[in-house]
């Protein structure tokens, strides 16, 4: 019988991903959005599972500003890899050197 | 429906704020270029509008609104005042520089009003989902303006790391929220700590979601070890966006911290005190340390704000009423002390000149021993040297952590202040015993800019000479909304 | 074994799959199919927690718009993907150690004893989830539905600040403004004194 | 509730059958001897100029931020719609403010000119 735990350990899996994603793709900064929708993936996850076995719909709520937060955000980080691509022609992380001290 | 209408009396401000932001979004696109005074002064009349319904709204008493989600207390009024006036300084010291760059716009002007929306939501916030909308309320609004200058290689780096940082940075509060509400089954932070104190004292997933709360507040915050993003940030972005980034905002971290771990966490104590006291002394050595090789200035008072954050720090680390009220001053004599920081960098700046390398300031008692004198009260209150109010702030953190038998991390924090000192210290040698480099071209400040500047830059020393006053209303709203 | 449980699992191991190819794969645009697909499954584990809503607005606004978004950039954006990959193995270890004790440790932490013990409610039948989520969204959860709006004006303004461009190259007209034209903004009429030559005055030395 | 969704599970299962199934058929049953002259990108006999990817424009960009936004908008509007009975007077106005500040938005985009296309 599936029961909560079982969704929280897919949600922590989902959140090891990602990090591990972060850590692997230090270098293409789309990939690094991409795990950062995958780890808010598995948060929503986790508040959407207590939402149902709490049988509280407050969970629930958190999750869809969530996902309207995320969307904002998410639209906004790629405006600002377009500028950033406009002025420098790389997303590549290593070639981000003009702020070494 | 009455009560809708005292919901709505308790968030006056808010509405202001929001309401002139708009308005001032759409007027800049109705009015010429050379009338962007208005605009200007709009924003300043706002800031000033929302202080006066404040300060009108105020009441000793704990009031709520909009269902538990807004708690409007003796705190919240405090901080939300000092945020406007910070805001208002802001305005007037970042003029200059954004009309010689061509980024004196309307839009610069409502985006900081929207952040100030946000960051004002965060201090009231009363359920982790208000807390959490104000606080990315805040962050798109700074994402945003770091990037404002869009031809600027450098800021649109900083800009794409602050974004990505800042973004891990709420997925991992984020999942300590949602553990948090799991164990406890709600999102308002008083009903945590009830939750917390009546069921079970401590399980092993909320010790989980404690840690992932700490450790997105600490990346807000920049403290050890979360803190690499902001030496390139504060570097990169435009000076005024480091100002606006260095300085307000951490008020409002602050009071995020005061509503999640004291008011919400507090049975848990114990267990965040540990991470605070590691993080406090990591972040004093580590930003002390690598301050002093900088050659940027603006990358040195990044590094200065991580040690100074480390000291807000050990406030919270008592975990008494306390240290939590040393910490509030200290925070609120910090951001004083930075808007006056990048306050002389940008009255120093002028077109096709950023003034923000160390050498810069050599020999300006020379060219301008007025503004050189400023500059030396902000550098010893950000030493911490009497008779600065920056001595005072240091003296009642450690006072406080001491009080609270914390003597090792004490007198670690001793040393590392007299270290930082010596960066401090090394400006005011390079502006008085230096020869001066460079053209001696005049300040092109305007005149109300270096007047305010200049009773801003006595006020540290006026506020140090007679700490009391700012010392006794951060005792005692803490303690009106602890009760 | 319920048959809702078979579904959980397949479900579990193509979100599982789906989120690995999206950090491991080469190309950014397949990583951004596979988190079409991580979506997609996420929002039918969704449903088996009752949340339909929830399910349907990830797929309308993830699917829908939000990964149109990335597609496009990663298409317009010139990628040399090959030096992007550079340093993956040489991460690998490092990442992959500490991710897998962080996912250890965690699953560890959410094992079932350590959890309030809780059992899910039968739902009546009628019971709309859009319905029960919509009653509270806009009278007790007033105030962040309404800064929901604020942030979704901040992306808007922050979108257009950033990204929009005067494009010099347009040859675009407005006939409104070509009919608006007066003469006096095109012709300007002005007296001159006749220009008398100026008397050639010779270089006194040349060297 | 979830029964309800059993025929859709059905009309996904039955759908990738009948997607997939002709595509493992052609794999097995045709027949598979590629040379390098097949497998080469037909450009009625040239060689391939460049790439075939095209970049897209910026513009295409901005539009999908905006769609991005006001489709969350909508996303708001369906749990409004199914209870607008029940929360009354007080729910519609709670709406009205909503779409007014993203009206402020929509003025400001226009006025800018991010909607043209030209």
């Amino acid at each position: 019988m599936v029961g909560l735990s079982h969704y929280l350990i897919l949600g922590a899996l989902m959140f090891g991903i990602s990090v591990i994603g972060i850590f692997l793709n230090r270098k293409n900064v789309i990939i690094l959005l991409m795990a950062i929708e995958l780890m808010l993936l598995a948060v929503n996850l986790n508040f959407i599972a207590f939402s149902h076995y709490l049988n509280d719909i407050a969970g629930q709520v958190f999750v869809f500003f969530i996902l309207t937060v995320a969307a904002a955000e998410s639209a906004i980080g790629l405006a600002i890899l377009v500028v950033l691509f406009r002025n420098l022609r790389t997303i590549n992380v290593d070639d981000l050197d003009q702020l070494k001290g | 429906m009455d009560n809708m209408q005292f919901d709505l009396l308790t968030l006056l401000p808010e509405m202001v704020v929001l309401a002139m932001a708009m308005f001032i979004l759409l007027l800049d696109l109705f009015i010429l270029p050379q009338n962007r005074f208005i605009i200007y002064g709009l924003s300043q009349f706002t800031l000033f509008a929302a202080a006066f319904f404040t300060f009108k709204t105020h009441t000793p008493a704990v009031g709520f609104a909009f269902n538990h989600m807004f708690i409007d207390d003796t705190l919240a009024d405090v901080i939300k005042l000092m945020m406007y006036l910070g805001t208002s300084l802001i305005f007037v010291y970042t003029r200059k520089y954004l009309q010689d760059r061509n980024l004196y716009r309307g839009e610069f002007y409502a985006m900081v009003l929207f952040g100030l929306l946000g960051m004002m939501i965060m201090v009231s916030g009363h359920s982790m989902l208000t807390i959490y909308m104000g606080l990315e309320l805040l962050s798109l609004c700074l994402y945003s303006l770091v990037a404002f200058d869009r031809d600027n290689k450098q800021a649109s780096e900083a800009a794409m790391k602050y974004f990505v940082l800042g973004a891990l940075a709420s997925g991992m509060l984020l999942y300590g929220m949602s553990m948090l509400y799991g164990m406890t089954g709600s999102l308002d932070v008083a009903d945590i700590a009830n939750s917390i104190m009546q069921h079970q004292g401590k399980s092993p997933v909320m010790i989980m979601g404690l840690v992932f709360v700490v450790a997105g507040i600490a990346f807000k915050f920049g403290a050890v070890p979360f803190q690499m993003w902001v030496p390139d940030v504060y570097q990169g972005a435009p000076t005024p966006m480091t100002l606006i980034i260095g300085s307000v905002p951490k008020l409002a971290a602050y009071a995020m911290t005061v509503r999640l771990l004291v008011q919400g966490l507090h049975p848990l104590a114990q267990d965040w005190q540990d991470m605070m006291l590691l993080m406090a002394v990591l972040s004093i050595v580590i930003g002390n340390f690598s301050a002093i090789v900088q050659t940027n200035l603006k990358r040195m008072l990044a590094y200065s704000t991580i040690s100074h954050v480390g000291f807000i720090m050990f406030g919270f680390m008592s975990a008494n009423a306390n240290g939590f009220a040393s910490s509030f001053f200290y925070i609120s004599t910090y951001v004083l002390m930075s808007i006056a920081g990048f306050g002389i960098i940008l009255l120093l700046s002028r077109q096709g000149f950023e003034a923000e390398q160390i050498d810069d300031l050599k020999g300006l008692n020379q060219k301008n021993p007025w503004i050189a004198f400023l500059m030396l009260i902000i550098m010893f209150s950000m030493a911490g040297i009497p008779p600065t109010v920056g001595f005072y702030a240091k003296f009642t953190v450690l006072q406080a952590a001491w009080q609270a038998g914390f003597t090792w991390a004490v007198v670690s924090a001793v040393l590392m202040a007299v270290i930082g000192a010596f960066y401090y210290l090394n400006i005011v040698r390079k502006m008085y015993f230096d020869a001066p480099v460079g053209s001696q071209v005049a300040i092109t400040a305007p005149m109300d800019m270096r007047f305010i500047l200049s009773v801003h830059a006595l006020g540290l020393l006026g506020l140090g000479l007679f700490p009391e006053s700012l010392l006794g209303v951060c005792g005692r709203s803490l303690l009106m909304s602890l009760q | 074994m319920m048959f809702t449980d078979v579904v959980f699992y397949v479900l579990a191991a193509i979100l599982l799959l789906s989120g690995l190819r999206v950090i491991t794969t080469r190309n950014p645009v397949h990583a951004a199919l596979f988190l079409v697909l991580a979506f997609f499954t996420a929002a039918g584990i969704w449903l088996l927690l009752q949340a339909e809503f929830l399910a349907i607005a990830l797929i309308l606004v993830y699917v829908g718009a939000v990964m149109v978004l990335f597609l496009f950039v990663v298409m317009m954006l010139d990628i040399n993907i090959d030096k992007l990959r550079e340093g993956f193995w040489e991460y690998l270890p490092m990442a992959g150690t500490i991710g897998l004790l962080m996912i250890v440790e965690m699953g560890m932490v959410l094992a079932e004893k350590n959890l309030r013990p809780s059992q899910a409610v039968t739902l009546p039948p009628n019971y709309s989830n859009t319905a029960e989520l919509g009653k509270v969204l806009y009278t007790d959860y007033l105030l962040p539905f309404e800064l929901a709006s604020v942030v979704l004006l901040v992306a808007m303004i922050a979108a257009i600040v950033l990204t929009l461009r005067d494009r010099k190259d347009s040859k675009s007209m407005n006939p409104a403004d070509q009919v608006k034209v007066k003469r006096n903004d095109r012709l300007r009429i002005i007296s001159m004194p006749a220009e008398v030559e100026p008397e050639h005055v010779a270089p006194e030395e040349e060297k | 509730m979830l029964e309800n969704y059993f025929p859709i599970l059905m009309f996904i299962l039955v759908g990738l059958g009948v997607g997939l199934g002709p595509l493992v058929l052609g794999k097995i049953v045709s027949p598979h001897r590629p040379d390098a002259e097949k497998n080469s990108p037909y450009e009625c006999g040239f060689e391939a100029f460049e790439d075939a990817r095209m970049k897209f424009d910026v513009r295409y960009y901005l539009v999908a931020i905006l769609f991005i936004l006001f489709d969350l908008e909508i996303a708001f509007l369906f749990p409004w719609a199914v209870v607008i009975q029940e929360i009354g007077a007080a729910g519609f106005w709670a709406m009205m403010v909503f779409l007014f500040v993203l009206v402020v938005g929509f003025i400001f985009e226009w006025m800018k000119g991010a909607l043209e296309w030209d």
